[in-house]
């Protein structure tokens, strides 16, 4: 309700700067890091894409993001306990080092 | 504007100065203790006179009680939290954080 | 009744994971059964259903679309529910030899077996689009967990990159729902395509999330995680991934083209996923050629078909519909049988490269049976389900004069051929004599175990559809999209 | 003025979503990215929802963040290795696919915001079919009443995630290591304020949540948050086994959710139709407990936890 | 006082960003802990002042969560600091709990 341009250029720039860092990054820490911003920036812009009834912004996609934001922590704390089983296991942090798969 | 308003303002005003000693002191002060004083000792005090402020404008007691409850955690947080920094900036013989000088990308 | 077999379907397996959680190790094994074996009985009521009046629905909590969330049954989502209840029981009784219900790794395994079935079956039959974000994200943790079970470190890898992919693919899926609901006002799929108009927003909506989809069900040029991921997964994990957990993806892509975007599809773009089904073909069969590991060669075999459901978008119509969905059937029976006796034949001779399973059909003869059998179900020869639907996307292209969609088609089956013979040629082959010297005697085969004969089922059901495949296809004429030219 | 407040919040947004995501140390890195999660409930009070404004907060930035000081803390434990940078020309392919996607989302978000219709169709719909419920919170109505499987699956994915998380662990290891207790005398007496203060919170946001903003997530996170704080002051421990009442906690939200709406169903009513609010108040709690026991848990990365430490 | 409340919440506003530069520049590692105390008082306050102008009561329950929070976060901060120290003595299986 209050200056939905201001929140959606915000979220387009966070979205911009979470996929440059998802794609330039190569420790997976960062990399997740990355996707959960996208995750909000995207939260936001379903909340103000959805546009006031009557003055208060829509009940609806409030609830959506909140639905959202718990997945999002599920599967971010699903990812960060195979990254730490991963980095016991190949003591690697990162997709890139292929070295040590059994091929 | 009366009375009470104009209180709450004096009081909002008040506060953003204590806020405004804080913040100055953070970037002025030559090492991390005392930022850390400065940090925990003005910006308190400058949440205990907005909350006051706050809670003479609210004028429900209920609500006051909210916010003096807010500003007594507040202070708890801040004296235990400034405690452990403290504690570890002293005994911490290397300044850095770990993972500072390795820079990952 | 009908709503009590909906609800069985999605809330008998949820309730079972549960129970698998809590009880001690002994009782696991009750719980799994009652969970996944009832799931072909309650699809029996939904099947008549459908047949007698082409669609069921149910609003969930009583309350209509625009607010609640809609289940909606159509001769589609039957298809592919009957396809995963198969799945679920035929690899799930597989899967009780390697993790049986009693032991320590068992009540994880099954717990995500049963979360990953109950999920499926949520969303093949919901018809909101966040509802069906919501079921994507718990089959993705589900699988993905499923994958690790094992703990090899290549699996991890493979995991860990599926797992980004999928979360990158999720949020482009997001942001298009955002704009669909910004513009419709509503979330379910149907209630949405009849409100918006062929105008940029719809369609900027629609292409993003085609593209999340696109990333989740590895299609050419996104399919990277998927050989590494399937290849490396165990044995009946590799079986549900390929034939089931990929194709829900490309099922949501066919209800956003067909039922949400039916009346403003972006006709430029139907061709462009074309083209791309048929770059998977062509790659996939190349790649799956050129590999030396047999579960590597059957993942790629996977990236390949796959691209033969993306043919459907430029030879929309009845026929490459109808041949789309079957083919779906068909493959999704077939790879599963494939993925188990290769996990077989791996077990048995300790590797599964190609150069060192010579002569390995005496002592595993069930299993090169069945992969011969499914072999060629994923082919396309006569008897079996392949051909059928091959046969009908070709009748398809042939009515449109589509040259090149044939040319496709046609290539695909050859080049299937090329990496299908190659194992089964070194699998009979006589293996070397030195081999043969040192164990003095021939290699004996390995006692008739029933994990083979579950396989064996699997890649008759294959053979099967090919048989009778005239219900099928009646069912599935009835419950035309209308995103279909008449 | 409120729009110099929200260009502050926004812009700050951004650039702490910079400092998070690109150079400098790790560590710096998810202090940033709890800062940001803090600066998007403070958007989201601006927005007008304080639901997400405190979800965002206590889930968004409490627990994750929490979970990534861990997971750093373990990786730096394990003595994992610190990958290479990346090569420059991927650097300026990132660099132009990411202005690429910010200047495509922007857009598409401006015409979005731009044809803006009445409202959403649902939104009007949630506003009349609400006071039935005899609930005034529309979000909880939503989550609860209207959309109930969404809620339901939700909780599901917890579960899966914690599920698939052991699978991940192996069950050779009996827990990952944590960071040595902090059991300092001050700390204890934060401790003996704060964790009953999170599990008084917890309850109040469930109670509340009805007709005020809070609820079931808010509140297990709260007492997630209160967890993570037992284990880093050295009064929780993780277990190398799930005792049976922590097995239960984990499932109830399922369990209950699931069985009030198919006992609806057996009574001739539409599934998950939920008969009251003493029924809203029961899965929510449900809910709760489930919430917060699998956030901790997943913050231990244990299969249980114990009052007593292991010797 | 409509206009006092947003002037002092913008005011709040700067002093976090200016707080904000010196713990991302901040050399030690004390300064970077800083963040912590610096969002347990001029968030809440800026929280406390939006609840007061938007009159939505429940922003002052979302303060009390963030000072909670700032809380249980400085001290995860230290925990992980000192605790990071440990990769140069073994990771010790238990976690070190004083006997």
């Amino acid at each position: 309700m209050s200056h939905a341009e201001v929140w959606v250029i915000a979220a387009a720039a966070v979205f911009g700067i979470g996929l440059y860092s998802l794609l330039i990054a190569s420790h997976l820490l960062r990399q997740l890091i990355a996707i959960k911003v996208m995750g909000s920036a995207i939260f936001l812009v379903l909340v103000v894409a959805a546009g006031p009834i009557d003055g208060a912004l829509d009940g609806l996609p409030k609830a959506l993001v909140l639905t959202g934001i718990v997945i999002a922590i599920s599967a971010i704390a699903f990812a960060l306990a195979l990254l730490v089983r991963l980095a016991e296991v190949t003591g690697s942090t990162s997709l890139e080092d292929e070295a040590d798969d059994d091929r | 504007m009366n009375a009470l308003e104009g209180l709450a303002a004096l009081l909002l005003v008040a506060g953003s100065s204590f806020f405004l000693a804080g913040t100055v002191g953070l970037l002025r002060f030559p090492d991390a203790l005392s930022r850390l004083h400065a940090l925990t000792k003005a910006d308190n005090v400058g949440l205990l006179l907005i909350c006051s402020g706050l809670g003479v404008l609210a004028g429900s007691l209920q609500t006051a009680g909210m916010l003096l409850l807010v500003w007594l955690l507040a202070m708890l947080a801040a004296t235990v939290s400034a405690h452990l920094i403290a504690g570890r900036a002293l005994a911490d013989d290397t300044p850095e954080l770990p993972g500072e000088q390795d820079d990952t990308p | 009744m009908i709503a009590e077999a909906l609800a069985g379907l999605v809330f008998l397996p949820l309730l079972a994971a549960c129970a698998v959680a809590v009880v001690p190790k002994r009782a696991v094994g009750v719980f799994v059964w009652s969970g996944l074996l009832p799931l072909p009985a309650l699809l029996l009521p939904l099947t008549e259903a459908v047949w007698r009046e082409g669609l069921v629905r149910l609003a969930v909590a009583g309350f209509a679309s625009p607010l609640g969330i809609e289940w909606r049954v159509d001769a589609l989502a039957l298809v592919v529910l009957w396809l995963n209840a198969l799945i679920a029981v035929f690899v799930g009784l597989y899967a009780a030899r390697d993790y049986p219900p009693g032991s320590a790794r068992g009540g994880r395994f099954w717990a995500l077996w049963l979360l990953l079935t109950s999920a499926m079956n949520a969303l093949l039959l919901s018809a909101d689009l966040f509802n069906l974000f919501v079921t994507l994200e718990l089959v993705t943790l589900a699988a993905i967990g499923l994958l690790v079970i094992d703990g090899k470190p290549a699996a991890l890898r493979a995991a860990m990159r599926y797992l980004l992919l999928a979360l990158l693919g999720s949020l482009f899926y997001l942001l298009g729902v955002a704009l669909i609901y910004g513009q419709a006002g509503t979330l379910d799929l149907y209630q949405a395509g009849e409100r918006l108009g062929p105008g940029l927003l719809p369609v900027t909506a629609l292409v993003l999330m085609t593209m999340g989809l696109l990333v989740k069900s590895a299609i050419f040029p996104l399919h990277g995680w998927l050989p590494a991921a399937h290849g490396n997964a165990p044995g009946p994990v590799s079986a549900v991934l390929s034939a089931m957990v990929v194709k829900v993806s490309v099922y949501l892509i066919w209800r956003l083209w067909l039922w949400l975007a039916a009346d403003w599809q972006p006709a430029w773009a139907l061709p462009l996923l074309g083209l791309l089904g048929a770059g998977a073909i062509l790659y996939g069969s190349v790649l799956a050629f050129l590999q030396v590991r047999l579960k590597m060669m059957v993942a790629y075999s996977t990236v390949a078909q796959l691209g033969y459901l993306m043919l459907l978008f430029p030879l929309l119509g009845p026929l490459g519909y109808s041949a789309a969905s079957y083919h779906l059937l068909s493959h999704g029976l077939a790879k599963a049988a494939m993925f188990l006796a290769v996990s077989n034949i791996l077990a048995v001779m300790g590797t599964d490269r190609l150069d060192r399973l010579a002569g390995a059909d005496r002592r595993l003869p069930l299993d090169t049976l069945t992969l011969a059998l499914a072999g060629v179900s994923i082919l396309g020869l006569p008897p079996s389900g392949g051909f059928v639907s091959k046969w009908l996307m070709l009748q398809a292209a042939w009515a449109i004069d589509g040259w090149l969609w044939l040319a496709v088609i046609l290539a695909g089956g050859l080049l299937a051929a090329a990496y299908l013979f190659r194992p089964l040629a070194v699998l009979c082959a006589r293996p070397a004599t030195a081999q043969a010297a040192d164990d003095g005697s021939p290699p004996s085969a390995t006692g008739l175990h029933w994990s083979g004969v579950v396989a064996l089922l699997l890649a008759l059901g294959a053979l099967a559809a090919g048989l009778a495949p005239a219900p099928v296809l009646a069912l599935l004429e009835r419950g035309l999209p209308p995103g279909i030219l008449p | 003025m409120s729009l110099a407040i929200d260009l502050l919040i926004a812009t700050g947004l951004v650039v702490l979503a910079w400092q998070a995501l690109v150079g400098g140390s790790l560590f710096r890195g998810i202090v940033m990215f709890i800062v940001f999660g803090l600066t998007m409930a403070l958007a989201w009070a601006r927005l007008g929802s304080p639901d997400l404004a405190m979800a965002e907060a206590a889930i968004g930035a409490g627990v994750t963040g929490a979970l990534l000081m861990i997971a750093y803390w373990r990786l730096r434990a394990l003595g994992a290795n610190r990958p290479a940078p990346r090569s420059p020309l991927r650097a300026r392919v990132a660099l132009g696919v990411g202005l690429l996607s910010a200047v495509l989302v922007a857009m598409i978000g401006l015409a979005a915001v731009g044809a803006i219709g009445p409202g959403g169709e649902a939104g009007q719909a949630l506003a009349e079919a609400l006071p039935a419920t005899g609930l005034g919170n529309p979000i909880t109505g939503v989550l609860v009443i209207f959309r109930n499987l969404d809620t339901l699956l939700e909780v599901a994915v917890l579960l899966a995630a914690y599920v698939a998380s052991r699978a991940v662990m192996g069950d050779d290891k009996a827990a990952l290591p944590l960071p040595p207790a902090q059991d300092a005398p001050l700390v204890g007496a934060l401790v003996a304020v704060l964790a009953p203060l999170a599990v008084l919170v917890a309850i109040y946001l469930l109670k509340a949540g009805s007709q005020l903003p809070g609820g079931a997530f808010q509140a297990g996170a709260v007492l997630a948050a209160g967890g993570v704080l037992l284990m880093l002051a050295g009064r929780l421990h993780p277990a190398p086994l799930c005792g049976v009442g922590l097995r239960i906690a984990l499932v109830a939200g399922t369990v209950v959710f699931s069985g009030v709406g198919l006992i609806m169903l057996a009574l001739g009513q539409p599934l998950l139709a939920i008969p009251g609010t003493w029924a809203v108040y029961l899965i929510e709690t449900a809910m709760m407990i489930s919430i917060g026991a699998t956030l901790v848990l997943l913050f231990a990365g244990s299969a249980g936890l114990t009052g007593t430490p292991r010797r | 006082m409509t206009v006092l409340l947003p002037a002092v919440v913008v005011f709040l506003l700067l002093n976090l960003v200016a707080g904000l530069w010196r713990v991302y520049t901040g050399p030690s590692a004390a300064d970077r802990m800083l963040s912590a105390l610096l969002f347990g008082s001029t968030t809440v306050a800026i929280l406390l002042l939006l609840a007061q102008w938007q009159d939505s009561p429940a922003l002052r329950v979302a303060a009390l969560l963030f000072v909670m929070l700032a809380a249980i976060t400085s001290i995860a901060f230290v925990a992980m600091v000192q605790g990071g120290a440990a990769r140069r003595q073994p990771a010790t299986r238990a976690n070190g709990t004083k006997s």
